[in-house]
């Protein structure tokens, strides 16, 4: 089973996609029926999956390596840590809810939609399960136009351009990055002769500084654009807007994890010199990215573009977590990743419902909800909440985490984007009043109704994972753990730093050329 | 019974699920029961642990229970554990007790609301939040409860969220609150880097061995937890969110923003008193503010006319003063004043709550007037917590306040400043009350007929409250009578254990300089006589003969408005910050995000799209030049093929 | 000068003005008169070269088949010369077509003349080097031997545009209107399926 | 004395010549048509030439399938000057202009 549970997984929804095809497109209920079923078999396996996970095993499990095409080197190869098990399993079920989310708002070519959906899911499970460049980069794609005919059939009034931006953005960096990766397997061939694609063993590849710092460019940058990072997330708010609900919850539930996560699985460990050079400005660009988000989100008279615009914020925090260099950032945000997917899902989908039943996602249209819809009104706050990072609910222990790893490793750093915190109760607060506080301003809002069974379905669990991470994260932190210090030893081949096992955080080592800017980072002299 | 330290924060939690989830479909007996039921449990659970504790020698009054091990990464560990000592077994004994009372009370009050149970979830919400405040054994947990107790001060100042006013004042308050919690964590940050550990415990034991005494870290870290307790209660300069937060119904002003939350900035400063007393800037700069919000929100609160917002002012007034007593050392003076202030504040606004339930919501106190006989009972607790927020002798907040001011004078770490501004502010305290007291029960009868007819006194479970808590504001100070009074001061003693750490550290902040008993007894009847000085003033003014406050008001005009629109600080705020903050933001989105950032980006593809719309006039869709490019075409390879 | 010589020049020449006049008449009836002309001279042309079999041909289908439909056509869109002949072409574009032409035919001439065939081959109507040189039974052997793929793939390539020419020239009838899809027509179909909700 | 090939074959560039002409200054569709049937037979004339030359029959089979395929470009050309005609109610050519997009 361990063989080949992974593949099970990934290829489980094309399956099911492939069962869709031959379902005429009329019978709507079992297209619907067929999805549901094709990714809640994919939700339990993944929890399958997460049930075989050993926790405190060092390295990846389950992998499964096949050549594939053996002249250049491809081969199949899966396998998971930690990291990519918690963001296997918050894809299949973030998936399983959009799926039960679009239930009644997609209405024309069913077929296509839920098809593109099941394809998307496998593209966002391989993508995390790869441990091929070859295999990683074709997920990478396979991503991409799902999610462009999502956006582009079934979006909003500006889907067209929203869906061409979107694919054009992504499309750029990942040029880029199918430049580096040619790049990296020459050099690899250059040093032991073997064309490969393994990214375990592309860790060892012997690189110049200078070729480490395009390298990184490089992928850094078709990660940068993924996350999104400022000043590449324009993007995103047209994205978020433009697409139907599932949609967005999967854009800011998944896929934006992938930047981060591909920092972590290839960036780090590929070049850690040129990560520790970016480093600095990297950061910077996180803090503003963090400030930037939070601010515009306030002015944002759309629901989904402030959601959209917060998301920009809370995704600057994890590049923060993750660029401390230490287990309590780097583990605060691979958890703020599945946070971050958990409450912004919940968030759009909540917009989705109101979307749903008035047609608008303006502010100003709406107040007054708490009066007629007092259960949507209660689970909105706690989504709300939990995005602000209130304590005992999932956001405040990310939050913590990486602002905590933060504050050793640079204390400025830290600071300003502790009042990150402050803007988002600000933003959060003041569009949860003007939307659900006050007295009914408009007439079309006197006859809403409550959440119906189904919707109350979609958000059960989530608010079940809100407050389970919120209080007792210690299954999930497990998980992360021996990952997140893997990724820390992978580094500690640079010329530029040492891991200091003790305090599991890595250290800049001084009068390296490699360091450029590390004022407040740990340093010891050589 | 110390093992079940965890049921005290968990029964009103469990009151909480029970009415939150059952939405609304409870009776509201039910309802009531299961709050005050709940809170009920847990006050009469403190008792039986406050005893045992007491039972128990000094030195060994430290019981801590371990629930779960919650966040633990790489050297990161923190527990869901509680801790009781002397100093958080008064503190659960105030909240659970005076809650209680509030309890009682609202099921009275708010009996004709439509949003019943939701009103005692969010109670019962707080009470939990407020008692994981103050049992919790490291800074995380308190925390959680920190931010908890903010967002139940945020739904309930809300909780007429029909109200503009009302979920305006409850987003301020919140956001307001966050501003000082981000002080909060990086002082936390910096406590957890340095020590290696958020148990109060571990802090208070190695915090001595790795900060300097006076060093710029430990300086930074105070400072910066004190920037959290100047958000939650309310000082100089985050205090504008408290006088807002009346919008809230008044038993909510009463147990929240009067007798347990705004306080927990002062319980956290004497829980981390062994930082602070590390760093006597810090300690410095925490009088400062304490002695300064003291006097500058006792003149706001001379001419307002709200009767909600007066009590506010002269909450946020209080606090200072519980701050001027942390701030020179005197930690367990602060304390029990924050404990006697809890007893009679929340006496004064369930007292004005009874006033403002009688006279069908109005607040405004020059619409009333002479309800003496028509409230007894309310006028007369009220009347006891007015002489003992004033300082009369022999009632609780005398004791407290004398010895704050006493402290102030004489500790080492005090200044005769600070005693100054006490004295005057324990004078305009007194004015303003009395002024208070005169407008609404004496004098003439202002408000409407109709209002008038249909003036009564409270039900009883609204006056039996008032009474119990009228008793303890009385009776309250008597246990920590000042030593010179010949009284052993129990309080102080009981709370000793707790602070020995903090003095072991800087031995001399509280030797008293000037130790002169005569000094201290002229100290004693300066204040007395101020105060009784005030309150003749007040009887001039307001009852007597009205026509000098006019007259008063009409001579220093400008002084007058500027208080009455409490020195425009809102407005400054909103003109600094808020509204550059906003323009910023527009400036942010519609110049940075829309002009440059798409500019540049849709500006290429706008390149790209003129190219070809220059290179598409080749294609004319003429097929004679088609063919004549074709042509020319075969003509350039033919000759090319010829050459070769 | 030879009787050879003397047909090919003036079966040559006839051919070139037959197809001068062709291209520069105004009437179209009046250009299928010169093509057929031009047609006839060229048929001389391949019999000269032995080509008997498909001088023939050139006559009967070119001249008999093709070029009647040409006239048929003419005919039946009763073309005349003072139709709408406006052209948009400058006098100076049209000199340049002239110029590419006559530069093809340079290039032309240049490659007639670099060609190995410098040395005259005996031509003639009746001299042909091998027996059956140009006879039906040598073409047809070679088109149902050796040609008989490319044969058949005619035979279909005719056949579709038969098929082609029918589909194209038939008129449309009402009841299968031709729809037209622009490109970015999907908004209005949103905005209208919104204004229908 | 007889008549060289090269003399055939610059008989045929000639009237492939005119034929370009004719199709590159035609204004009228059926003329354009039959330039190019013209241009075809140019290349016949050359293919007959070069089979005489080199003394092979492929050549005649050859002009043979050309034969076709010109009679097929005939009528399906024609076809659509019909069409042309009956929709735009004219056969010059530089009234349509809808090759483009």
């Amino acid at each position: 089973m361990e063989n080949i549970i992974l593949t099970l997984i990934i290829f489980f929804p094309t399956l099911g996609a492939l069962l869709l095809l031959i379902i005429p497109g009329d019978r709507k209920d079992s297209i619907k029926g067929i999805t549901l079923i094709i990714s809640f078999v994919t939700m339990i396996l993944s929890f399958w999956l997460y049930a075989m996970f050993e926790t405190h095993g060092l390295g990846m499990q389950m992998e499964v390596n096949i050549p594939w095409i053996e002249s250049m080197g491809v081969g199949y190869h899966l396998g998971i840590d930690g990291i990519s098990l918690l963001l296997i399993v918050l894809t299949t079920v973030l998936t399983l809810l959009a799926v039960l989310a679009s239930w009644h708002s997609i209405h024309h070519n069913l077929k296509g939609y839920y098809f593109s959906i099941l394809i998307l899911m496998t593209g966002m499970i391989g993508v995390f399960c790869s441990l091929d460049l070859f295999l990683f980069y074709v997920f990478w794609e396979v991503m991409l136009i799902p999610m462009y005919f999502i956006i582009g059939i079934w979006g909003g009034v500006r889907r067209v351009y929203a869906a061409i931006k979107f694919v054009l953005f992504t499309m750029f960096g990942s040029l880029l990055m199918l430049v580096g990766i040619l790049y990296l397997l020459y050099q690899y061939q250059a040093f032991s002769g073997e064309y490969t694609f393994d990214i375990l063993k592309l860790y060892h590849t012997p690189l110049t500084f200078i070729e480490q710092m395009w390298l990184f460019a490089a992928f850094a940058l078709a990660f940068a654009i993924k996350v999104p990072l400022f000043p590449f997330h324009t993007w995103l708010p047209d994205a978020h807007v433009e697409a139907p609900t599932a949609g967005s919850v999967i854009l800011a539930g998944v896929l934006l994890k992938m930047g981060t996560y591909g920092f972590l699985r290839i960036c780090f460990p590929m070049f850690p010199d040129a990560t520790i050079t970016f480093l600095p400005y990297i950061s910077v660009l996180a803090l503003i990215a963090i400030i930037y988000g939070a601010l515009v989100a306030m002015v944002q008279k759309d629901v989904k573009s402030l959601v959209a615009f917060s998301s920009v914020s809370h995704m600057g925090f994890i590049m923060l977590g993750m660029f401390a260099l230490n287990i309590q950032g780097l583990q605060g945000s691979v958890l703020q990743m599945l946070n971050h997917g958990i409450s912004t899902g919940a968030l759009f989908l909540m917009v989705g419902m109101i979307y749903e039943r008035r047609h608008t996602r303006l502010i100003s249209e709406f107040g007054g909800l708490a009066k007629v819809m007092p259960l949507f009104s209660t689970l909105f706050l706690i989504v709300t909440l939990s995005s602000i990072g209130l304590p005992l609910t999932n956001g405040f222990v990310g939050e913590f985490l990486i602002l905590l790893g933060l504050f050793d490793a640079n204390k400025v750093y830290a600071i300003i984007a502790s009042s990150g915190v402050v803007l988002s109760a600000c933003y959060m607060l003041w569009m949860f009043q003007r939307v659900v506080f006050g007295k009914i301003t408009n007439p079309e809002n006197e006859k809403l109704v409550d959440l119906t069974l189904r919707e109350k379905l979609v958000m059960f669990p989530l608010i079940i994972l809100i407050f389970w991470i919120g209080i007792y994260p210690k299954p999930f932190l497990e998980k992360i753990e021996p990952a997140a210090n893997m990724v820390m030893k992978h580094m500690e081949r640079a010329s530029s730093v040492k891991f200091d096992e003790e305090n599991s955080r890595l250290v800049i080592i001084d009068d390296s050329d490699a360091v450029l800017i590390s004022t407040d980072y740990e340093t010891i002299k050589k | 019974m110390t093992e079940y330290i965890y049921l005290i924060p968990i029964l009103p939690l469990i009151g909480f699920l029970i009415n939150g989830l059952a939405l609304n479909r409870l009776p509201k007996s039910v309802v009531s029961a299961v709050a005050c039921g709940s809170i009920g449990l847990s006050f009469v659970l403190s008792v039986i642990l406050f005893f045992e504790l007491k039972a128990l020698e000094p030195s060994s009054r430290v019981i801590e229970q371990v629930l779960f091990p919650w966040i633990s990464v790489g050297s990161f560990h923190v527990n869901f554990a509680f801790l009781l000592d002397p100093l958080s077994a008064i503190m659960i004994l105030v909240v659970t007790g005076v809650g209680f009372l509030i309890h009682v009370y609202s099921v009275g009050y708010m009996s004709h609301d439509p949003g019943y149970s939701r009103y005692f979830a969010y109670l019962n919400l707080f009470t939990f939040s407020m008692l994981t405040l103050v049992l919790a054994d490291n800074f995380l947990l308190m925390f959680v409860g920190w931010e908890g107790v903010g967002l139940c001060s945020y739904l309930l100042i809300g909780f007429w969220f029909e109200k503009k006013s009302a979920s305006d004042a409850g987003k301020k308050a919140f956001i307001v609150n966050r501003i000082g919690d981000f002080g909060f964590l990086i002082g936390m940050f910096i406590v957890f880097w340095s020590v290696g550990s958020l148990n109060f415990n571990q802090v208070s034991s190695i915090a001595p061995t790795v900060f300097a005494f006076g060093g710029t870290l430990i300086t930074a870290a105070c400072l910066l937890l004190f920037v959290g307790a100047i958000g939650k209660s309310a000082q100089i300069p985050l205090y504008v969110w408290l006088p807002d937060a009346m919008e809230g119904p008044t038993p909510v002003s009463a147990l929240i923003h009067a007798a347990t939350m705004v306080t927990a900035g002062v319980y956290m400063i004497a829980r981390t008193n062994v930082l602070f007393m590390l760093a006597p800037d810090a300690l410095m700069v925490v009088a400062v503010i304490g002695a300064a919000t003291a006097l500058f929100a006792a003149t706001i609160g001379l001419v307002q006319n709200d009767i909600k917002r007066v009590l506010a002012y002269s909450t946020v007034s209080q606090l200072g003063y519980m701050f001027l007593a942390c701030g020179v050392a005197s930690f367990s003076a602060g304390i029990f004043h924050l404990m006697t202030h809890a007893f009679f504040k929340a006496l004064l606004f369930l007292g004005a709550g009874s006033v403002i339930h009688a006279m069908s919501n109005e607040q405004d106190m020059r619409k009333m007037g002479g309800l003496k006989k028509h409230l007894p009972i309310t006028f007369m607790t009220f009347l006891i917590a007015t002489l003992a927020i004033s300082g009369i002798p022999g009632l609780s907040g005398f004791f407290s306040k004398d010895e704050i001011l006493w402290k102030s004078f004489s500790s080492q770490s005090g200044h005769p400043i600070f005693w100054v501004i006490g004295f005057i502010t324990a004078g305009l305290t007194a004015f303003y009350m009395f002024r208070l007291v005169y407008m609404t029960f004496y004098g003439q009868e202002r408000m409407d007929e109709k209002t008038k007819s249909q003036l009564h006194e409270s039900p009883k479970s609204m006056t039996i409250p008032l009474m119990v808590l009228a008793l303890l504001a009385v009776v309250g100070g008597w246990v920590g009578m000042p030593h010179i009074l010949g009284a052993t001061n129990y309080f102080e003693d009981w709370l000793s254990p707790v602070f020995s750490h903090g003095e072991a550290v800087n031995t001399h902040a509280l030797l008293s300089s000037t130790a002169d008993s005569s000094m201290e007894w002229l100290l004693m009847f300066a204040s007395v006589a101020l105060v009784l000085v005030a309150i003749y003033l007040a009887y001039n003014f307001y009852l007597k003969k009205t026509s000098l406050s006019t007259a008063m008001k009409e001579k220093l005009s400008g002084v007058h408005k500027t208080l009455l629109n409490k020195y425009y600080v809102d407005e400054f705020y909103g003109a600094v910050i808020v509204r550059p903050i906003i323009y910023f933001s527009l400036f942010l989105w519609k110049i940075v995000d829309v002009l440059i950032i798409d500019g540049l980006i849709n500006g290429s593809a706008t390149v790209y799209n003129d190219i070809s719309e220059f290179l598409r006039q080749g294609q004319s869709g003429r097929v004679r030049s088609y063919a004549t490019i074709f042509t020319l075409g075969v003509v350039v390879l033919l000759a090319f093929f010829m050459t070769d | 000068m030879t009787l050879d010589l003397v047909i090919f020049i003036i079966s040559a020449l006839t051919a070139i003005f037959g197809a001068l006049m062709m291209i520069f008449q105004r009437n179209p009836v009046a250009s299928v008169m010169y093509m057929i002309l031009s047609l006839v001279s060229q048929a001389v042309l391949y019999m000269q070269l032995g080509a008997l079999f498909i001088g023939a041909v050139l006559i009967i289908v070119y001249a008999g088949a093709i070029l009647v439909l040409f006239l048929f056509v003419i005919m039946m869109l009763n073309l005349r010369q003072t139709e709408d002949m406006d052209s948009d072409s400058t006098p100076i574009s049209k000199l340049a077509k002239f110029l590419v032409s006559g530069l093809l035919f340079l290039e032309m001439l240049f490659v007639v003349r670099g060609s190995y065939f410098q040395s005259s081959v005996e031509t003639g109507l009746l001299s042909p080097q091998i027996d059956d040189f140009g006879s039906v039974e040598s073409v047809a052997e070679l088109l149902f031997t050796t040609y008989l793929y490319p044969f058949e793939l005619t035979s279909i390539l005719l056949l579709t545009a038969i098929v082609g020419a029918v589909v194209i020239a038939r008129k449309p009838s009402n009841e299968d209107p031709v729809e037209i899809l622009p490109f970015d027509s999907d908004d209005d179909e949103f905005k209208s399926a919104k204004a229908a909700e | 004395m007889t008549v060289p090939i090269d003399a055939y074959l610059v008989v045929g560039a000639g009237l492939f010549g005119i034929g370009v002409i004719g199709v590159l200054v035609s204004r009228n569709l059926i003329i354009l048509l039959m330039s190019v049937e013209l241009m075809l037979n140019a290349a016949n004339l050359a293919l007959i030439a070069f089979s005489r030359a080199l003394n092979l029959m492929d050549g005649h089979a050859f002009v043979f399938l050309v034969l076709t395929i010109a009679a097929a470009e005939a009528s399906v050309g024609l076809a659509m000057v019909i069409t042309l005609y009956r929709n735009h109610d004219t056969v010059n050519i530089d009234r349509f202009s809808i090759l483009k997009w």
